[in-house]
């Protein structure tokens, strides 16, 4: 998501499920949503055949979703930005491009330093010592009044577009092919799919997931196939877009309200030490215009932290305190996934609780982690089940006895015993009624939590103890304040007018003042003094586009597609009259909530409203590992990288303590490619739990081609051996003509495939002990720290 | 070979002279059985499992009266809702086996250090170990300023992880009280 | 009784083989409609039937196939079936909704000694009673398309009814309602032919020229039918070419009814007037 | 005054006749009850259709094993000499009752030993084909299909032997069936219809 972000100003999903059907061209790649999404797929397959579209799939397997696409390309796991970066490319020197779309609404005509380059696999601005790029040559060259110089021509030789078309140029379809393992041919018949709906009158859509996020260079696939969508002009149109496909039922709503390292509700950032002010943290987080029209809404970022400070911490919140800038902690670097592992590693972590989540068997490097849990002091799992994690203590190879890790599980109920809301990837918020209670003796989360708050906030009061004063001062005005209701807080979420004491409609009437509260703007406008806007079930679509403005509410302010100022030219006129998402009268904007105000004529400003540009970005300073994308190899590659020898892996990726060792290495015998992934007879690891679902695909399983199973005297459904560095793997065969050998920097590469969905404490089927996360290695994205879960090293033979 | 109905009364008169006539309906109308959902409650929910959010019904026996127990008899798709359209995949089909699994918990666990068991303890006990544990742990970790002298205020001693499965409600109130409980090392299932 | 449910033919009685009419016989008749290009075989009708169903879960294993079962069963009334076909250069991953197909002219029924035991309604749906059931199999030997499938524990067979709760009140089937990809339609089987032949039309635009419907006559038709996209293979897709289940393939033991019955009639008959002619043969009392 | 009496069938000849007999004609019954749908209510004489698809194969069981030891109680007695032969060319004679052109017959004529040996191949046929249909699921329909068909052709086959073998037994011979009761026939029925055979037995 943060490439996303990094491109348009959101790390979200640009459409929504049901658009997808107005789509020419559907390209799945990194996704397999016929398995993970089964019923938003449909749309996809109504576009297939009510709108005459093409549905391809690049995968290296030939998935469910490609058994009903139109084509499919295999390639290797990890060679992703070679595929994309080839479109690009074909694109650009087949002029294949929306122009007066690129002109419109992205950075190409901006001038980037002339200090900025790339040499060798390395941008500019590589420090060798920090594994960490200076970003000083990749910005943005000013003109005397401060703004950015921009060549409307797009022919300056350092303006975005002369750039990226240099930069792309290498990606020739024989380097593709050589990298991915595919044919040329094959490449670039899929090319002439994908780069067809360069057109005012054609758009393509892309559906993604984590087979493009988890890789150490995750967030640059999704960043190049956000560029090809710009260069295409499909962002912010209906049927267009780049679609992040989400996991979990709640996992957009949850990223929204900011379980996450680094973020606070609403997508504010987590302040850090050299924030030593409030000031100071939202100078350097509300982004200044670099061009005159921009409308650059997150220079309201003051407004919306201040708003959420108030909501947490009420009237001891003030302008005296800064608003209690200083309750919220301040970390000290990272502190995603992988980093809490990290810390748990080195015992550093005392003290870890995990909810309605299964973090052993997610992984990376289930025998890391074993022994990160087993150095813990205490752990505490909530979940309606017992979880493998609780009991990573039994797992096999543990000895309890050496393991003094203090674990308590608490049963606590789940969706159908709750109401609330869920976030769907198209970020619909929708409410749920409930259903049943819960049996005795389980309580729900809510009450968890406050139970804790509670008897946290009571010990400190009784004996005292480190800085206690936000925990005192934390807002709880609920009505029952050992179980909040959750439509207590939805509005709390929503946000009120202090003043009048009425909820808000919209984020727009927030204060920087302490005049509102509201726990995450982008929910201001969901449970408003009309009522729950969650809940709502009108079912018309005067569209005809399967917008639905009456059913729930859609972040931010009911918006059904995101960017759509984009949808039309510079004039307000659509690029597709049949599929406008947004047309200006002259007076107004009609169709979607438009991305502008009502009635902000179409040339007050760019079309980006979230970017200081005011427009995407093809060029993006914002990322770690460079402005625009390019291709690595994965840490464990069965090859070198075709494009530059002496940087075969993400330069600044970072490498925890003692990972090297557990990778492959020279000399070791690895030969395989190995990819995991998820099946649609289960959810993670929960559905071991419902019968039907066991009964449905009961065992582990290793998916191997046939080719490989002959040379290793496997058959089908016999059984299987899978090693890799970390740990090894024991299951079923199914041998399968669905994935073929490549060749690949002209040696044979094998594909392995692996599902995820098994563990050890009483799974599914009979085969317990092997999960895929045994083998993965604990690595991540140099941007978000996503683990390399989808391309690694293994071998193979018969058990 | 057609069969016309003079043939066949041959073919089952000749030989004995039974006649079938008269023949009684009854059993095969019984053997449809009763509609399950007919006289069932109905709540409108969405799928549990991944992000497309279907829209679901959940059909539910019981009164709904003082001191009653709702049963969920049966979940599927809400035809109203625009996203699914009344559909659902194997999981959401069959959503109410989670609702109703028989590997539901009803009663917290602990586990000691060095025990390869656990015992089953009351709620009491539980909140009041997880409680003190925190705070042990808090106050022990806790760095109210930094080695450059910078207030920081945070605790680097607990990590709190998930989740994409509850409601933003939840989800919210979840950072809300972390964040202000000092903690950093928070994250959920969105990055794996 | 609700108009839905007119019943048009029961074993084991006259109107097995002379439908049944009335002035409800206009009513609606149903038929399934499958096409085979949007099935992504998730197994949520599968799923869907045993659950609507109450059909037991049964212990399944891995036997080298995303495929649960290896078979259907009395207690799995609907299987997805999975088979990896190369045809020339392209992979086809062949996902074919296996259940029964609810035959106009059903083989099962012909084939069912007890009366009642197995019901055709007008609405195109052949049900299994299993009250009536005497656990012959004959209706399993009767079956072109091998559906069937007697149950130990109960000593009855059983298969699809498709949902007839359900449509009795005007709901899809379980299967129907829950295809996430909406690959299962439902409807009125006229309605259900022209759609078929717009989905042919978009397969053979989309390259299958092979496309066809699949609608056996040699049953009469059926009332599930598949669009296949390779109507060239129907044996990749275990779909039989020509099934016959008319009264056909038990045209002998219907041969067998009436010479037996005339074969016993007239051994009778002559036994009488052998009697009458000859009458008894007893010895002299007293030779 | 009583008539001197010969014994014909000991007791367990007689035993295992009715078995085999009651046997087959609940078979005969409930089979032509699965045939004929209009006879199905027949399978009330077995408590009703499923019963009388579960006792059917089973009592087939037991005329099985009986016909067997049928066969070899009366198999020596069962081969045709040349007095058998001559009794075949003037069964039509026989049949009309003309008792004086009749070559007289052993313990068993001629026709009684070939409604043996029919009886013997039926049994054989009806067996092999119940023991598939008995358990349809180890085979398949086809197969089915035409065991079916021979089981009720050998079916109705032996129906109408039955009706022969009790009509000849009961009105159109009188004093044959007290054979089978308490095992003796008298005399003169012996000299009648068995005449070679009351010869030996008078004689000894």
């Amino acid at each position: 998501m943060a490439s996303l972000a990094a491109t348009f100003g959101r790390g979200a999903m640009t459409n929504h499920w049901k658009d997808i059907k107005n789509a020419d061209v559907v390209l799945v790649m990194g996704a397999n949503p016929a398995e993970n999404h089964p019923c938003g797929f449909k749309w996809a397959l109504e576009a297939r055949d009510e709108n005459g579209a093409k549905l391809v799939t690049i995968d290296p397997r030939f998935t469910r979703t490609s058994a009903v696409a139109d084509k499919h390309l295999q390639i290797r796991p990890g060679s992703d930005i070679a595929i994309l970066g080839g479109l690009i490319r074909h694109i650009l020197t087949n002029d294949l491009h929306h122009a007066d779309y690129v002109r419109a609404h992205t950075n190409a005509s901006f001038i980037i330093s002339g200090d900025f380059g790339f040499e060798d696999g390395l941008f500019s601005g590589f420090e060798e010592a920090g594994s960490r790029y200076d970003k000083t040559s990749w910005s943005y060259q000013r003109a005397a009044d401060g703004y950015v110089r921009r060549d409307p021509t797009l022919e300056d030789p350092q303006c975005v577009f002369q750039l990226l078309r240099r930069h792309y140029d290498r990606y020739t379809p024989a380097m593709v092919a050589q990298i991915a393992g595919c044919s040329e041919e094959k490449f670039l018949e899929m090319a002439d799919i994908i780069c067809s709906t360069g057109r005012a009158d054609r758009v393509g859509t892309i559906m993604y997931a984590v087979g493009w996020t988890m890789h150490t260079v995750g967030s640059q696939i999704i960043r190049t196939g956000a560029i090809l969508q710009l260069l295409l002009g499909n962002i912010g149109r209906p049927g267009g877009g780049i679609n992040a496909l989400r996991g979990h039922a709640n996992v957009q709503g949850a990223t929204d309200h900011a379980i996450v390292a680094g973020i606070l509700p609403g997508y504010l950032k987590v302040p850090t030490p050299e924030q030593t002010t409030l000031a100071e943290h939202l100078e350097a987080s509300t982004p200044q215009p670099l061009v005159p029209d921009t409308v650059n809404y997150w220079g309201n970022y003051p407004k919306f932290l201040v708003s959420q400070l108030k909501a947490w911490f009420g009237d001891s919140a003030t302008a005296a305190n800064e608003f209690g800038y200083h309750y919220l902690g301040k970390p000290d670097g990272d502190a995603t996934w992988l980093s809490i592992w990290d810390e748990a590693y080195h015992g550093r972590l005392e003290g870890f609780i995990t909810l309605g989540f299964n973090p052993l068997l997610a992984g990376p490097d289930i025998p890391r982690l074993l022994k990160s849990m087993s150095r813990l002091k205490w752990m505490t799992v909530i979940d309606p089940f017992m979880l493998d994690s609780a009991e990573f203590w039994k797992a096999p190879g543990m000895n309890p006895a050496e393991i003094d890790t203090e674990v308590l599980y608490l049963p606590t109920t789940h969706w159908i015993e709750r109401d609330g809301s869920f976030t769907n990837s198209g970020r619909w918020a929708q409410w749920k009624e409930k259903a049943i209670d819960p049996p005795d003796g389980v309580r729900s989360d809510t009450w968890v939590l406050s139970e804790l708050f509670w008897r946290v906030k009571e010990l400190y009061q009784q004996d005292g103890g480190a800085y206690d004063e936000p925990i005192q001062n934390l807002t709880w005005a609920y009505l029952n304040p050992r179980e909040p209701t959750l439509v207590e807080l939805a509005k709390e979420i929503n946000g009120y007018d202090h003043e009048t004491g009425q909820l808000l409609s919209s984020f727009g009437q927030l204060q920087d003042d302490g005049g509102t509260s509201s726990g995450n703007w982008l929910y201001t406008g969901s449970y408003t003094e009309a009522g729950n806007m969650m809940a709502r079930r009108g079912t018309a679509d005067p569209t005809g586009l399967g917008m639905h403005h009456d059913w729930a509410f859609s972040w931010p302010a009911n918006r059904r597609v995101l960017y759509n100022r984009a949808s039309a030219d510079a004039e307000g006129r659509p690029w597709d009259p049949s599929r406008a998402g947004i047309a200006w009268t002259g007076r107004e904007w009609i169709g979607d909530v438009p991305d502008y105000g009502r009635t902000t004529p179409p040339d007050a400003a760019g079309a980006f409203i979230m970017t200081e540009e005011g427009v995407a970005r093809l060029f993006s300073s914002q990322m770690a590992d460079g402005p625009f994308s390019e291709h690595y190899e994965p840490v464990e590659s069965p090859t070198g990288n075709a494009l530059h020898e002496s940087v075969p892996v993400n330069p600044v990726i970072n490498w925890y303590d003692g990972v090297r060792e557990t990778l492959a290495a020279e000399g070791d015998d690895f030969p395989h490619a190995c990819t995991i992934y998820r099946v649609v007879e289960h959810e993670h690891f929960v559905t071991a739990n419902v019968p039907l679902l066991v009964e449905a695909m009961p065992d582990f399983f290793i998916e191997l081609p046939e080719g490989l199973a002959a040379e290793k005297g496997i058959e089908n459904g016999g059984r299987a051996r899978v090693w890799s560095k970390r740990g090894e793997v024991e299951g079923v065969a199914i041998v399968t003509k669905r994935i073929k050998p490549l060749t690949v920097n002209g040696q044979t590469v094998w594909t392995v495939g692996i599902p995820v969905h098994w563990g050890f404490a009483g799974g599914t089927g009979s085969t317990h002990a092997s999960m895929a996360n045994l083998l993965t290695p604990f690595i991540g994205d140099a941007n978000t720290r996503c683990p390399e879960f989808k391309a690694f090293l293994v071998n193979v033979e018969r058990a | 070979m057609p069969i016309s109905r003079r043939t066949f009364l041959k073919a089952s008169v000749a030989g004995v002279g039974i006649s079938a006539l008269g023949f009684d309906l009854k059993p095969a109308y019984a053997a449809v059985r009763q509609l399950k959902i007919r006289n069932a409650r109905e709540y409108k929910t969405v799928c549990p499992y991944c992000a497309v959010g279907c829209g679901t019904i959940a059909y539910v026996h019981g009164s709904g009266g003082l001191n009653t127990t709702n049963t969920i008899i049966h979940v599927e798709g809400d035809p109203d809702n625009p996203i699914n359209g009344g559909t659902l995949c194997p999981k959401g089909a069959s959503q109410m086996g989670l609702a109703i699994s028989p590997r539901l918990r009803k009663s917290p666990m602990f586990r000691e250090g060095g025990a390869s068991e656990w015992r089953e303890v009351d709620w009491d006990f539980a909140m009041d170990w997880l409680a003190r544990k925190f705070k042990e742990s808090r106050d022990a970790t806790f760095t109210e300023q930094d080695s450059q002298g910078r207030t920081v205020n945070r605790t680097n001693g607990i990590a709190w992880v998930g989740s994409a499965t509850v409601a933003n409600e939840d989800a919210y109130l979840i950072t809300k009280t972390m964040r202000a409980m000092g903690l950093t090392y928070i994250d959920h299932q969105a990055r794996i | 009784m609700p108009d839905t449910l007119a019943i048009k033919r029961i074993s084991a009685s006259p109107s097995a083989l002379i439908p049944l009419e009335s002035l409800r016989s206009g009513g609606p008749v149903y038929s399934k409609l499958v096409d085979i290009s949007k099935c992504i075989g998730c197994k949520g009708c599968e799923v869907a039937c045993k659950e609507w169903n109450d059909l037991k879960v049964e212990q399944t294993s891995n036997f080298g196939s995303m495929q649960s079962h290896k078979d259907l069963s009395s207690n799995t009334w609907l299987l997805m079936r999975f088979n990896e076909v190369e045809i020339g250069d392209d992979l086809s991953w062949m996902i074919k909704k296996d259940a029964c197909l609810h035959c106009e002219e059903p083989g099962c029924l012909f084939a069912c000694p007890a009366p009642g035991a197995i019901v055709q309604y007008q609405n195109g749906i052949v049900d299994f009673n299993q009250d009536q059931c005497i656990g012959c199999q004959n209706c399993v030997s009767g079956c072109p398309f091998d559906i069937p499938r007697f149950d130990k524990e109960t000593k009855t067979v059983a298969k699809c009814n498709m949902c007839i709760d359900r449509v009795e009140v005007g709901l899809e089937p379980a299967c129907v309602k829950t295809c996430p990809t909406n690959a299962i339609q439902w409807g009125i089987k006229d309605d259900m032919l022209a759609l078929a032949e717009k989905k042919v039309e978009t397969m053979k635009r989309r390259g299958y020229e092979h496309a066809a419907l699949y609608n056996p006559g040699g049953v009469g038709g059926t009332h599930m039918m598949y669009v296949v996209p390779h109507g060239d293979r129907l044996e990749d897709y275990s779909l039989p070419a020509h099934p016959v289940a008319s009264p056909a393939p038990l045209g002998g033991l219907n041969v067998l009814r009436r010479v037996g019955s005339y074969l016993l009639g007239f051994g009778v008959l002559s036994a009488l007037a052998h009697f009458l002619a000859v009458g008894p043969m007893s010895p002299e009392e007293d030779s | 005054m009583s008539q001197p009496l010969l014994l014909r069938f000991t007791f367990l000849h007689r035993v295992v006749h009715w078995v085999v007999g009651m046997t087959f004609v609940v078979l005969l019954l409930t089979g032509l009850a699965f045939s004929y749908p209009s006879l199905f209510w027949l399978t009330t004489l077995l408590g009703g259709g499923p019963a009388a698809r579960v006792l059917h194969p089973q009592i087939g069981a037991v005329f099985g094993v009986g016909l067997l030891v049928m066969f070899v109680l009366w198999v020596r007695d069962m081969f045709l000499d040349a007095p058998d032969r001559q009794w075949l060319g003037a069964i039509k004679h026989y049949a009309a009752h003309e008792h004086d052109k009749v070559p007289p017959a052993g313990k068993y004529n001629a026709g009684q030993k070939l409604f043996f040996w029919l009886q013997s191949l039926l049994g054989v046929l009806f067996v092999a084909t119940g023991l598939l249909l008995w358990f349809p699921e180890s085979f398949g329909s086809g197969l089915l299909n035409t065991m079916r068909l021979l089981h009720f052709a050998a079916a109705l086959a032996g129906g109408l032997l039955l009706i022969l073998h009790v009509y000849l037994g009961t009105v159109a011979y009188p004093g044959t069936a007290r054979g089978m009761i308490d095992g003796k026939v008298t005399t003169a029925w012996a000299r009648l219809h068995h005449p070679r055979w009351s010869g030996e037995r008078v004689e000894r």
